[in-house]
């Protein structure tokens, strides 16, 4: 066992921290985490850093040389996530480089490859995934937009939900129905299509915490055949088996970290009653109790990191921890800071008087729907049946 | 003990309902949170009309003598609606603070007025180091030539930018119990050296305000109650309060909990609906458990309050309980809507969230209401019995 | 609304307090509600406490005068039960007066409420409940003990366990099999059979809180086909619907208070690091939190005694939380006293050290199992499914 | 980062495991419980053999160097096997104080003893107002003619009844800084003045005692450290004993799982295994994340004290998890296990129950612990970026 670094694995650490540090804006905050508030020069900002960061290989770290990347490790990749996550940074093209990019690596043809993966590893693109449909939420495979080939096209017909905040996507990474076929998940496969197609049309939806979400409407889109990754109707085991890697995410402990020593930082300077909040047993006991809750997840994160990196050895991830443990802390953390910043907690971004310029208030709001990559209630069957064989219902 | 409303609450309930359906829609409540008013004037005189800022008093000041106990079956009527108005701040909080406490001359005038609907109140209490308690009054009032001049900043004023008087809770005089040395005043909102800023919080209606007096010149004669002895009736005015926000959270947790069921029967996914799941089972349950124990809490808090018993403690525990409930019911309603919940725009789970997080803090938090009740423990004794020492326990 | 009680009743409670106060020894604490250490002193106390109860008709205070009760409403019932539960008291004859006494009530014929009912109401005897077996706990249709027809006797072969602590019953309450049938429920029949018939045995279950719970061994043991209570097959649908009542139990909370009152004279005693207990801000805290958690489940179960009294005009009884709330609060509250005792805590009763004689240990490791009258998982599929009308897995 | 134990620690704990399971029966387990030593003679005479007594010690005492990590393996096994024996109380907190502190004579008479499995020591510290920090120690050790004289009253020390040495915690200056003035004395166990009382705890092993001290007569040579400045090793011993706690407590909680799990498949009710329902899979979830979390961070902090690193956080971290994870894990398991996990003599989960509450108290509970977090929060420093400002957030 060991729980420290290796000295080059710590030399990359002091890299990426660098950097950030030196390219953040002072009164930054918590920049595109899902949590920035709607504002063009903040996108241009994060695009930029992007771009910087691919110069260095930083964006893909784990792909190959010759598709961008710098061929790393999964302990390293780690490290670069963490680094971003102290400073509750992501990237923009989050879905390119850890989503989409993934699945195309695993089942693009060579040319798919090296047509698509350099310009994400350079941070250059802008992608969004579009999975989710009114009637395809958890469940997934219940997928409806239509995708049917027409001689050397594909024709895509429906609409899709909830799709990420990117303003100008240059690619959309699409599950689409190509065949009906019972089980249902036998008939999805995945595109990688321009966002410029003629006949795609897109409006925002407002979200709780102030962020955009997006749908989209296709009619009668029309997009070569080559936009199709990996085989016709294997789109949901590929987008799965290609997807295990998004649900531990070391950024999430790291920039929980991050949130907290900021929060600590405004309870040693807010005074409640005339003593300062850091003062108050019970809030330093809520302190105590989160520091604990995010050091355990980011072991928790890290296992996982590890155990990814032992498949060749020990065989399929056994269980990851790390999403259930994000999901069960952030919803009780963010209530017992908003508990602090009492009256206060209610003031959003803009407000002179809002906490840590309301960034408390927008993760509370965003922690009502942690469901990214599904829901809690799939993560337990999956946990269930999974990695523990629970038996299944007759 | 009998759980049911009177037939009189059943008729005001009933009445409310189909009122408030028919004229406090979604879309209203929309446009109420985009506006800059925090409530619908058009909506207000209609209230008025039907008597529902009047009813509270006394026959000869307009009012039908209406309990607070039948209060609270209209703010669970207004909470399920989602109405915002000024009613808490001038019929609640400072409607009736004047009638218990204010001179026959002040509530001659300003009741009748109240309940026409012609005049709104705000109750200017907290300050920048918000407190529910006499030592967080700190804002000044010194006499001068037959009145008092005010200095201070209150915040989280709820509804001063919309009133024509606010009642300012000042400090008089300095003392060992803060308590002692608080003053009520009436000033009129025009008054030279008021200013106020509408507060930027998550809620869109419930407006609130910083409001800071400078110098601002107060006639003796507006003077509420009696000089330095101004906490009581202030403190009774924020139990009264606090108990129409725990109706007010508990009606909205019952819509919350109708619409959660409804969802979880209708949402299908892997063709079946959603509610078949014990996971959303669980969800479920853990609703209806926090709004049913809301009501009665609540009710029974009302009750003593109307009764003229001691409810200190009822109302303690109704706050404290009902802050918590209404956090977990809305947490729970996520957990069960997932995405769609979060969409600002489709549907109004995420206003009752935003709203019921406010009320949550508003008038007493959950951890300022526990602290009375631990006071109360204080006082508990314990009676043992009489008979004869048996040795049960060598 | 009314949350008071009529003078009758109040007459009512004081009479059965003052009994039980004068009764009671002094260095009495929690006789014999299930937390009782092994004593045969104290078991022989709790009889004759019963038999004085009985005296005075508070044993059955709800049947019919002819068969021994006072003929009470439901609301004075509850009275009776609460003032037991402020003692933390219980008859030994809890299977005779709540549980297998309503069915017999129900469904007995005349001779057999006129034979076995009034020694229950006198407290002159002791009953035993045998439902559980190895197969059947929350599945309770999986019953297996046989029940035979021959002539004018039934036969019994088979074995009960985590029967109740009564160390020497009258008479035995059980469901058994009568037929096999689809479903298993269709089988099953009760009876009430004299404990002393040959091929009866039983032995002691040691339980984790040094509770004693019993198994019981039927070896051809033949019974009079008096004992038969209701129709033949139709014994779970009996014993379901007078089981009804159980799940509300009013002794409850007010058992919860009074050890909350002892436990908080402790925290008013007791030292640690110099500084009495209750001054601890985080004690503090807990103790407000449990007494409110105790007055929520105080309300929810007079909630359903009342709603129980008015089924005739408003229906069956839609859904009583207070078995829900008991045990979702009893397991939090016995950990947070078990922490706030900190050392002392693992101390049981005989140890000059143990904090209240070692009851908040018992209590706590009671705890670890509420399941009489079904698993919390079971009462949970009830709420779903019958009083939210959730709909169920195909 | 490796997540992995070396092949030298998989040895040992597959020798351990092998040996406990073989060695370490269920019915000795219970033997031992209801006998008054608190241990098996015969089986601590042969883990002396196997080496576990002295392995921790550098070779020229009789050890093989182990480290604190090594040990940690050991106490998981140990705490799956319910193996109660003296070795934390002898080995781990006197034993390794006495390595650190010792003088040479000292540790060439002492440890070779302990390694042989020849002598069984005690660390008494605690007293009746029972605290972890050098603010508890009351005992007095006043000199006198070349010895020191003892007195007062130590509680909860574990195994005092059967050592042959205390290593007694006392007060020899009082100072305005409590770890000023601390000294450590070896007294001998039969030393005249000396008394014991056994406590009667909820666990049968683990023998606690009360230990009175009245006018006990020390040599001054034995004297361990300096005379004024035990604490610190005190304060040392704790932690390492801290972190051994957590490791059986994890191996325990690892038994208790795999329990659960077995049960949850193989119990069937309603004609399928329980385990198939998600109210028993979330318990097992839980279980799961409790166990496999309490592993992580309890390696972590043995890690950081083998490696003389920094520990201070990762200690108190992983004891403050490590008990709640513990208290839970149980209280999951034993809602999956419903009456058969409640009765003594049915399985072993009773027996973890106690003895996992126990462990929780004992060398710091949560409280402690989670202050100590606390006290490590107050010097976090915020670093910020230092890139130019961009106004994101007016």
């Amino acid at each position: 066992m060991n729980f420290g670094f290796t000295e080059g694995q710590e030399k990359l650490r002091k890299e990426v921290h660098d950097f950030i540090v030196n390219e953040l804006p002072e009164d930054y905050r918590g920049v595109f985490f899902g949590v920035t508030p709607h504002n063009e020069e903040c996108a241009a900002f994060s695009k930029e850093l992007q771009r910087k960061a691919g110069e260095k290989g930083w964006i893909a770290a784990g792909w190959p040389k010759e598709y961008g990347g710098l061929g790393l490790g999964e302990m390293e990749r780690g490290i670069v996530r963490e680094e971003l996550g102290r400073w509750v940074l992501n990237w923009p093209n989050y879905v390119g480089s850890e989503i989409a990019g993934p699945a195309v690596l695993m089942f693009g043809t060579e040319e798919q490859k090296k047509k698509f993966l350099p310009p994400v590893a350079q941070g250059k693109v802008q992608w969004d995934q579009l999975f989710t449909e009114p009637n395809a939420g958890s469940d997934e495979a219940n997928i409806q937009l239509r995708a049917v080939a027409d001689g050397d096209y594909f024709v895509f017909n429906g609409q899709k939900m909830f799709v990420g905040e990117i303003y100008e996507p240059d690619y959309l990474y699409i599950l689409a129905r190509t065949a009906d076929t019972t089980p249902k998940h036998r008939g999805l496969t995945l595109f990688l299509v321009p966002a410029n197609l003629s006949g795609i049309s897109s409006r925002p939806l407002e979200c709780l915490s102030g962020q955009t979400k997006r749908e989209f409407f296709f009619d009668d889109v029309r997009a070569s055949k080559e936009c199709m990754i990996g085989e016709l109707n294997r789109g949901f085991y590929n987008a799965m088996a290609s997807l295990q890697l998004e649900r531990s995410f070391l950024g999430n402990p790291a920039s929980d970290k991050r949130d907290l020593e900021e929060f600590i930082q405004y309870c040693k300077e807010t005074k409640r009653n005339g003593k300062p909040l850091i003062e108050n047993p019970e809030v330093r006991d809520a302190l105590a109790r989160m520091a604990v809750e995010i050091e355990v997840n980011r072991l928790a994160s890290w296992r996982t990191v590890w155990r990814v990196g032992e498949q060749e050895k020990m065989g399929p991830l056994d269980y990851d921890l790390s999403t259930f443990f994000r999901r069960t802390f952030t919803t009780s953390r963010c209530k017992a800071m908003m508990d602090i910043m009492g009256l206060h907690g209610q003031l959003r971004t803009g407000s002179k008087w809002a906490p840590l310029a309301g960034a408390v208030l927008r993760k509370w709001l965003r922690a009502r729907s942690l469901h990214a990559g599904g829901t809690t209630e799939i993560l337990k069957v999956v946990l269930a049946e999974r990695s523990l064989s629970l038996p299944r219902k007759r | 003990m009998d759980f049911a409303l009177s037939e009189e609450q059943e008729m005001l309930k009933k009445m409310a309902r189909e009122f408030l359906e028919r004229a406090c829609t979604e879309s209203l409540v929309r446009e109420v949170e985009r506006g800059d008013k925090g409530y619908s004037p058009e909506l207000w005189r209609k209230i008025a009309e039907l008597g529902w800022t009047g009813m509270v008093f006394p026959e000869k000041y307009g009012g039908t003598e209406s309990s607070l106990l039948d209060m609270a079956v209209l703010y669970e009527e207004m909470g399920r609606a989602m109405f915002a108005s000024p009613h808490l701040s001038t019929v609640i909080l400072c409607g009736l603070l004047i009638l218990e406490t204010g001179s026959e001359q002040q509530k001659a005038e300003l009741l009748p007025k109240i309940a026409k609907g012609d005049l709104v109140l705000a109750l200017a209490l907290t300050e920048l180091d918000p407190s529910w308690d006499a030592s967080g009054v700190t804002t000044r009032a010194t006499p001068n030539k037959g009145a008092y001049i005010i200095s201070g900043t209150k915040l989280f004023v709820h509804d001063a930018h919309v009133a024509d008087r606010l009642l300012c809770v000042t400090r008089t005089r300095d003392s060992a119990e803060p308590a002692d040395g608080v003053t009520l005043f009436l000033v009129d909102a025009r008054s030279p050296g008021l200013s106020y800023t509408l507060l930027k919080t998550m809620v869109g209606d419930n407006k609130q305000c910083e409001v800071v007096f400078d110098k601002v010149r107060v006639p003796a004669e507006n003077m509420v109650g009696q000089l330095h002895k101004g906490w009581a009736p202030a403190a009774s005015a924020i139990q009264r309060g606090a108990v129409m926000l725990c109706a007010e959270m508990a009606g909205a947790g019952q819509r919350v909990l109708e619409l959660t069921l409804d969802y979880a029967k209708t949402r299908v996914q892997f063709d079946q609906p959603i509610g078949v799941h014990q996971h959303v089972q669980e969800h479920c349950i853990q609703l209806l458990a926090s709004v049913d124990s809301s009501r009665w809490v609540t009710y029974q808090a009302a009750w003593k309050l109307s009764q003229d018993l001691p409810g200190d403690m009822e109302v303690a525990m109704a706050k404290a309980w009902t802050n918590e409930a209404n956090e977990h019911a809305c947490w729970r309603a996520h957990q069960v809507f997932g995405g769609v919940g979060y969409t600002s725009e489709i549907g109004v789970l995420p206003i009752y969230s935003r709203r019921g997080r406010a009320a949550q803090s508003y008038l007493g938090d959950t951890a300022y209401w526990r602290k009375k009740v631990a006071g109360g423990i204080d006082g508990w004794v314990l009676e043992m019995p009489k008979g004869k020492p048996m040795g049960f326990w060598q």
